[in-house]
């Protein structure tokens, strides 16, 4: 156990690495951030200032090892805009990001799984079809457009949510119930498809031959051990919902990372896009550490190894 | 049928996959009503792209500011001329020829990056599947990493060195997609390894390349076009949200994409503006999708003998 | 335990099924003209073709066959638990206690299973849920079918597990499938199997996966517990020499098809179809120095087509015209002793 | 062919005719007809002339009368009798929330950023000016400076309101309000407002109440320019710098509440604001806590307006506007702005457009009219220069370039009689989303411009690549690149010679220019004040237009979707200030 811990953290720390470097080379190949910065019409003299003062004229070899090792410390930098450590400036927007990801999780795994288990119930029944079309919906809708429709006639026409902002349960819905779309329609997938490769094993056959009815058998029996591959798929669903958090935060006004991370993007902040990369892939790592907890309290096999 | 099965009913040999002929795939997937639908939608898409001179009724970017934001079904300027079926955008252009028009940027980007990402990844999957060791390593660490980060975080930022448009947008997409094929590709040449088919090949004294390109690929063909193929769905989607934040294509360009995120501006008097591509990338998408579904329960042995026997009961 | 006791459990739960089944009569349970098939893209596969048997209280009947002979598929059968699609009990009935269970509401069926006709497999390991503890599931029928709390059924899994021979069974109720060993997965399957006093017990080859020693073991147990409660055992088995120790009657089953009935000496010593006369020869014997087994020649049928008239016909040395047209009927060999060959008296005569 | 003198001409007489009415109540009335006579094809494109002349004589009004006062503060102190409008002083008693909803988050709150109102939304709420731009008739008033005079072309003197408290407890007197300003200039700041403003300006304590502000330079617009410098608390500055970017401290009618990033702003009513007692102040404490809400979406924030959650939506598209017009409870106000799209062709060396014929072929091609009219949803107005009526060398007598397709067709050919190759592809460059029609605008501008015989084709470029193009002097630009840019310039100093030094300057940053005549008359103008300023940039502004140097399409209007339960109205400066508005009855 400790061995898979610390392979663990290797890879994550690797992964880190990779992905601060990827970052860095980004950052150094966009064209010059200085001018959108201080303005289209300012004096060479000026931005010159400025990109001394930034630290942009130093050589890379410098530059990368100044990022490094201010990474390291937990420092990516000072924004280019408001000349204040990033970190915080991310860290800050956190809670909303996780707060909206959580309600969506909690929206979309139950649901997605109940959806998926009545259509293993009954494959090929209407029920069936029906979960089958919805869930493919929900992976090709455009999200913005889910979202503007939704703002537009759930809250406004039909006046249920608020349209837009943070907050408590009237805020929250919208948002969430967009990004959960699309992890509704792939997990519910998954797990049918889960649910009717265990429906296949022995011991489901020995459930049934105990006098579990079906619903007991799939919902307790076939799901349980179902949710094994599903959890291994969810750690991508964390990427999809991140994915869609920066679309759907800034639909709605949602001050999370995803909305901070499309001002930073459009604004060429680059320290600030790079902490929020590094935060976000932090945020991954949790999420995945956390999975791989709970598959191995479902999955005994690994529990006890 | 032979006499290996273990159950009391046949099934084909575990390992190399049974032939079923193409024409048996067809009839099997228009079976099934959905599935029909979804193929005859995408294959009047597909017509209408090919021959959108012929099929569009209009010239895409011929402007019209007079005829601007009429709702669907608004009968032409001219007499005579085809109806406005779909209504016209701001300009007055024709949503219906402009839709017809976009599909094939829009394909054409969902295509063109499936296929460079595919093509990359099953490459770098076979690799790391046939030859183990350190290459595997690098390359499953690379799709793990790929897999578990948002992949329009990642194409934003190489799109912010790239600068937008139509080959940035490609490139990116093909890049930031490659991992799932990967992923694919080595999974079955790690299970066809084993296989007492190319171990026959090895003895035989066949090359490594010819091992995996006359052997190797051809078995892994259906699932990563079935992958490509949900795949393509996915990319037209991501196409339409890096062009919501700005950062995709750019006019004059008309993917449908673009045309959600400009139409979007006037929802509250021209809702068609928005909607309509909109619903053109869902039942696109939803078709793609749903293709993607019956073949995979088509071609999968476990899954082929309910889905074909459907019909029987 | 004492059947008094379930009894007046059951009538403090009052299930209708269990009044309307203990009071009556006739054979424990009685499957007639059972057919089942497996619809798929291939074809209609005919796993069972009209089976009939009967099992009577403390009696323990083997079905007896090759693999894909319908054995396991018939028993599925009667449980009720065949897969659906591509499954489907065509024809036949399944009398328990002379109540009809084909076309029996899903929920009364439940409640029959696991409870009165309990059933055991295989491969125990893979027959128990590997993500939950055997405690848990041995209890789980316990909290089903009696309705108990956690802390009785616990309980009672425990006493379970020690009547099958589980050591520190108070411990190991909370270890998970992998942890046990396969013989002790099987004794974890009967205890489960047990946990209601079923009134008949259904085997699928319980000992197949286990080494001999355990399988005398395992054999012994069951036997052991039969005695106990009085209980019907169905046994399937293709091994001859399980059926010897402990089966009362014997039917043995070709290509979806009982091929011959009789108690255990009828079918040892005067098997009365040539497919018996073949299995009695593939067991090697000491008594007997012979330098090749006989191992009955070709393959079983494609059970999507099988041949016509006798499905034995290719295989069998006595086979003739009549064979490939005409489907033999069982026929009367002696008392309770039944053969479907047209020519049994050939084989008893050979024999 | 049409002869452009006589053209301007009829203008002035036009010009003169419409003065000459306008002294007459019945203006409204002519304009009324002019419209409805609108449907004579033919007189179209004199009568939309006409109307936007009527306009402009209207404008030209109150430029006289700022021009008067100029004049008059040369020679002595002026204690500046202040019209109040009617409001009657009010007792603080603030009540309810008014929430807005903006599109930009600040990226801080720095005291300077005060003169933007997208770049610090509410912040002029907080912190206060020496001196207010009366935005109607040109004329500065009061604020936290009583009265000033000018002592020389590079100085003036301000003296301060007494007894005014920040609101962090520290007392607003020269010596801090210096600090404050000198750091706002600096490049301490980032120096983006003295960039924003043209040059740099110094602030001095001359006793308590007395503070000198000068230039290096001579420049006539030093009391003007302190409408856009915000003073915020000198000791804050002093004492604790760290806090300056995140907590505004002003002297205004509101303070700062909370900052939630990426979420909203809200402020709270100062109860002991010095306009609460005084009609200075020009409004009231109405509101005990205002709240600015972030959202990018156009349509989101007409949306939050129109489902009640926000009282103001800033910059409601054109099309969002006339929803929340019908819908019932809520209306939209359209207010023109400084900013106006421009065209400018590069005109240097060997591009196509070094040649004065083509210049002015590709400016006759494009229909403005029908661009506002349609494209822009009527939320503009068609321009003939770089600023709007409201700006300092605003040239009323010229007119925007006629629609003449026919006139560019004439023009290229007499172009390329003289051996030109007039195919060579043109490249219309845009930013990507500089506003949301662009997308619109610039297919209709191409479509328009290869309709007289040009070869355009359509680019939109990322901020990143449009920079790069744009930012270039013509000394820098490659000779044969035929590029023309559409992008926004906001002239909101409201003097033609900022314009000009930038985009239209031998030496501008941004000129892909360089006209002798022009350069001249501009260079004339800087030292100068009052109406020989206005005379001399009005000529080097009527070369420019004359010789298509630069071509202009429209002076962009702003929208605010606002509820009914709000009695605000948006005035020309487009800023939301919190003291001028209040609960509808």
């Amino acid at each position: 156990m400790t061995i898979f811990i610390i392979r663990r953290i290797l890879q994550a720390a690797v992964v880190t690495l990779i992905t601060l470097s990827v970052v860095f080379v980004v950052g150094r190949v966009v064209g010059d951030p200085v001018r959108i910065v201080i303005g289209i019409e300012a004096e060479e003299t000026r931005v010159q200032e400025v990109r001394d003062q930034l630290g942009l004229n130093d050589p890379l070899t410098v530059q990368y090892w100044r990022f490094m090792t201010g990474a390291l410390r937990g420092e990516m930098g000072t924004s280019f805009w408001t000349r204040t450590p990033t970190m915080p400036m991310v860290l800050e927007r956190l809670p909303a990001t996780i707060y909206l990801g959580v309600v969506t999780a909690l929206l979309a795994f139950p649901l997605a799984i109940l959806l998926g288990a009545t259509a293993a119930l009954k494959p090929h029944s209407w029920a069936d079809r029906l979960i089958n079309v919805t869930a493919l919906g929900g992976v090709s809708i455009v999200e913005f457009w889910l979202a503007l429709m939704l703002i537009l006639v759930v809250a406004v026409q039909l006046g249920w949510f608020k349209t837009s902002g943070y907050g408590g349960v009237e805020y929250v819905v919208l948002p969430a119930l967009t990004l959960a779309y699309k992890p509704i329609g792939r997990i519910s997938q998954m797990a049918r498809s889960a649910i009717i490769d265990e429906l296949r094993k022995p011991y489901i056959k020995a459930a049934r031959a105990k006098g579990l009815s079906e619903k007991q058998v799939v919902f307790t029996h076939a799901l349980k051990n179902a949710a094994i591959p599903i959890i291994t798929t969810t750690g991508d669903e964390v990427a999809t919902i991140l994915n869609g958090a920066m679309v759907v935060e800034t639909v709605f006004g949602w001050p999370g990372v995803g909305l901070l991370t499309i001002n930073a993007l459009s604004r060429r902040d680059l320290p600030l896009v790079e902490a929020t990369v590094f935060v976000v892939t932090g945020m991954i790592i949790m999420t995945n550490m956390l999975l791989d907890v709970a598959y191995t309290y479902l999955n005994p096999r690994i529990r006890f190894q | 049928m032979n006499n290996t099965g273990s159950q009391d009913f046949g099934e084909s040999v575990e390992g190399r996959p049974s032939k079923i002929s193409w024409l048996r795939y067809l009839r099997g997937l228009f079976s099934d009503t959905t599935t029909a639908f979804a193929i005859i939608f995408l294959m009047l898409i597909f017509i209408s792209t090919v021959a959108a001179e012929v099929v569009a009724p209009y010239d895409p970017i011929k402007t019209n500011l007079r005829m601007r934001n009429m709702p669907p079904l608004t009968p032409a300027v001219e007499d005579g001329s085809f109806p406005h079926v779909l209504g016209t955008d701001p300009l007055g252009r024709d949503i219906l020829s402009r839709l017809i028009y976009g599909a094939r940027v829009s394909l054409l980007v969902g295509l063109s990056s499936a296929l460079v990402s595919g093509t990359l990844g099953t490459i770098l999957g076979l690799l790391a599947g046939y030859y183990r060791g350190i290459v595997d390593d690098l390359i499953m660490r690379l799709v793990d990493f790929q897999m578990g980060f948002p992949f329009l975080l990642l194409a934003l930022l190489v799109l912010l060195a790239l600068g937008p448009g139509f080959w940035s947008v490609i490139f990116v997409l093909a890049i930031v997609r490659w991992m799932v094929y990967a992923r694919q590709a080595r999974g079955m040449t790690l299970a066809y390894r084993e296989t007492p088919f190319i171990d026959a090949a090895r003895v035989l004294g066949c090359s490594d390349a010819r091992i995996i390109f006359r052997h190797l690929l051809p078995n892994m063909a259906s699932p990563l076009l079935i992958l490509g193929t949900l795949e393509v769905a996915g990319l037209i989607l991501g196409e339409a949200a890096l062009s919501f934040l700005g950062f995709g294509l750019q006019p004059p360009s008309a993917s449908w994409g673009l045309m959600i995120s400009g139409g979007r501006q006037y929802l509250s008097s021209a809702w068609w503006l928005a909607t309509i591509p909109g619903f053109a990338i869902f039942f696109t998408a939803l078709s793609l999708n749903m293709l993607a579904s019956s073949l995979r329960s088509i071609t999968d042995p476990l899954h082929r003998e309910r889905w074909l026997m459907k019909g029987s009961d | 335990m004492q059947r008094e006791e379930i009894v007046a459990m059951d009538e403090s739960n009052n299930t209708p099924s269990d009044q309307q089944i203990t009071g009556n009569g006739g054979h424990l349970l009685e499957v007639s003209d059972l057919h089942v098939e497996f619809r798929t893209s291939g074809g209609v596969v005919k796993a069972v073709n009209g089976v009939n048997y009967i099992l009577d209280e403390g009696e323990t009947l083997a079905i007896l066959g090759e693999s894909g002979s319908g054995k396991s598929v018939g028993v599925e059968a009667v449980m009720g638990i065949v897969e659906s699609p591509p499954g489907f009990v065509t024809a036949g009935s399944v009398k328990f206690r002379g109540t009809e269970l084909r076309g029996m509401e899903e929920d009364q069926l439940c409640k029959i299973r696991g409870h009165n006709i309990a059933m055991i497999f295989q491969e125990a390991q893979a027959t128990l849920d590997p993500g939950f503890t055997v405690g848990h599931q041995i209890s789980e029928m316990l909290r089903l079918h009696r309705g108990l709390s956690k802390e009785e059924a616990t309980k009672k899994s425990v006493e379970l597990m020690d009547r099958v021979q589980i050591p520190f069974a108070v411990e190991r109720a909370n270890d998970y499938p992998h942890q046990f060993s396969g013989g002790m997965c099987q004794r974890v399957m009967i205890a489960m199997a047990l946990a209601l006093d079923p009134d008949v017990l259904i085997a699928d080859e319980p000992t197949t996966a286990l080494d001999v020693t355990i399988q005398a073991q395992v054999m012994q147990l069951l036997s052991e517990l039969q005695t106990e409660t009085g209980m019907g055992i169905i046994l399937i088995t293709h091994d001859m020499s399980v059926i010897a120790d402990v089966a009362d009657r014997v039917v043995v089953m070709y290509a979806g098809r009982v091929v011959e009935t009789g108690s255990i000496h009828q079918i040892f010593d005067q098997p009365a179809h040539p497919y018996t006369v073949g299995l009695m020869n593939c067991v090697p014997r000491l008594d007997r120095k012979e330098d090749n087994l006989n191992i009955i020649p070709g393959s079983p049928p494609n059970p999507i087509n099988l041949p016509a008239g006798c499905a034995f016909h290719p295989r069998c040395s006595l086979a003739r015209e009549r064979c490939l047209s005409e489907t033999p009927v069982s026929a009367e060999v002696g008392p309770y002793h039944q053969s479907a060959c047209h020519f049994f008296e050939e084989v008893l005569v050979g024999h | 062919m049409r002869n452009r003198k006589g053209l301007i001409t009829i203008s002035l007489l036009v010009t003169l005719g419409v003065m000459l009415a306008s002294c007459q109540p019945q203006v409204v009335e002519v304009e009324k007809v002019v419209i409805s006579e609108k449907e004579v094809p033919v007189e179209i494109e004199k009568i939309v002339e006409v109307e936007k002349i009527v306009k402009e004589v209207e404008v030209k009004e109150v430029e006289v009368e700022v021009e008067k006062i100029v004049e008059v503060e040369v020679e002595k102190i002026v204690e500046v009798e202040v019209e109040v409008e009617a409001e009657p002083v009010t007792s603080y008693a603030p009540s309810g929330e008014v929430v807005i909803a903006v599109g930009i988050e600040p990226i801080s709150l720095g005291a300077w950023r005060g003169f933007s109102e997208t770049g610090c939304p509410g912040c002029r709420s907080v912190t206060e000016q020496l001196v207010l731009r009366n935005y109607d008739n040109g004329s500065m008033m009061p604020s936290l400076a009583t009265s000033w005079e000018r002592i020389d072309d590079s100085r003036v003197r301000f003296y301060l309101r007494e007894g005014v408290n920040f609101t962090d407890g520290s007392p607003f007197n020269a010596e801090m309000a210096a600090v404050s300003i000198n750091h706002s200039m600096s490049a301490e700041s980032g120096g983006t407002l003295a960039d924003y403003l043209g040059g740099e300006m110094s602030a001095e304590a001359v006793d308590e109440y007395t503070l000198d502000i000068f230039t290096a330079d001579p420049d006539p617009m030093i009391l003007q320019k302190m409408d856009w410098v915000s003073i915020g608390s000198g000791q804050q500055l002093l004492e604790r710098l760290d806090t300056y970017d995140t907590e505004i401290i002003g002297t205004g009618p509101y303070m700062l509440d909370e900052w939630k990033a990426g979420e909203s702003i809200s402020f709270v009513g100062n109860p002991d604001w010095w306009g609460n007692s005084s009609p200075e102040g020009l409004g009231a404490v109405s509101f005990e806590k205002a709240t600015y809400r972030f959202l990018a979406e156009d349509t989101v924030r007409a949306a939050t307006v129109k489902a009640g959650e926000a009282h103001i939506a800033q910059y409601v598209t054109p099309d969002d506007c006339k929803d929340l017009e019908s819908n019932s409870g809520t209306h939209c106000d359209l207010e023109a702005s400084v900013e106006t799209m421009f065209i400018r062709p590069d005109t240097h060396g060997a591009s196509l457009f070094s040649d004065v014929r083509l210049r002015r072929a590709l400016m006759h091609s494009i229909d403005r009219q029908l661009i506002v009219d349609t494209i822009l949803g009527g939320a503009a107005t068609v321009a003939s220069q770089i600023c709007n009526p409201s700006c300092a060398g605003h040239n009323p007598d010229l007119a925007p370039v006629v629609y003449d397709p026919d006139y560019a067709k004439f023009l290229i050919a007499e172009a390329q009689a003289d051996g030109i190759d007039t195919s060579a592809e043109i490249r219309l460059v845009a930013r990507i989303a500089v506003i949301p029609q662009i997308a619109e605008v610039m297919p209709a501008i191409q479509e328009m411009v290869n309709a007289v015989g040009f070869n355009a084709v359509v680019e939109f470029m990322d901020p990143d690549a449009f920079g790069k193009a744009l930012v270039l002097n013509w000394k820098d630009t490659p000779e044969d690149r035929n590029l023309v840019g559409v992008h926004l310039h906001g002239n909101e100093i409201l003097d033609w010679a900022t314009s000009y030094r930038f985009y239209m300057s031998c030496d501008g940053i941004l000129s892909v220019m360089c006209d002798e005549e022009a350069e001249r008359l501009w260079e004339e103008a800087l030292p100068l004040t009052g109406e020989a300023r206005v005379k001399k940039m009005q000529a080097s502004n009527l070369r420019v237009v004359d010789q298509a140097l630069i071509g202009h399409v429209a002076h962009m209007d702003l929208a605010y979707g606002i509820s009914d339960d709000l009695d605000w109205k948006v005035n020309l400066d487009h800023r939301i200030l919190l003291r001028t508005m209040k609960p509808a009855r």
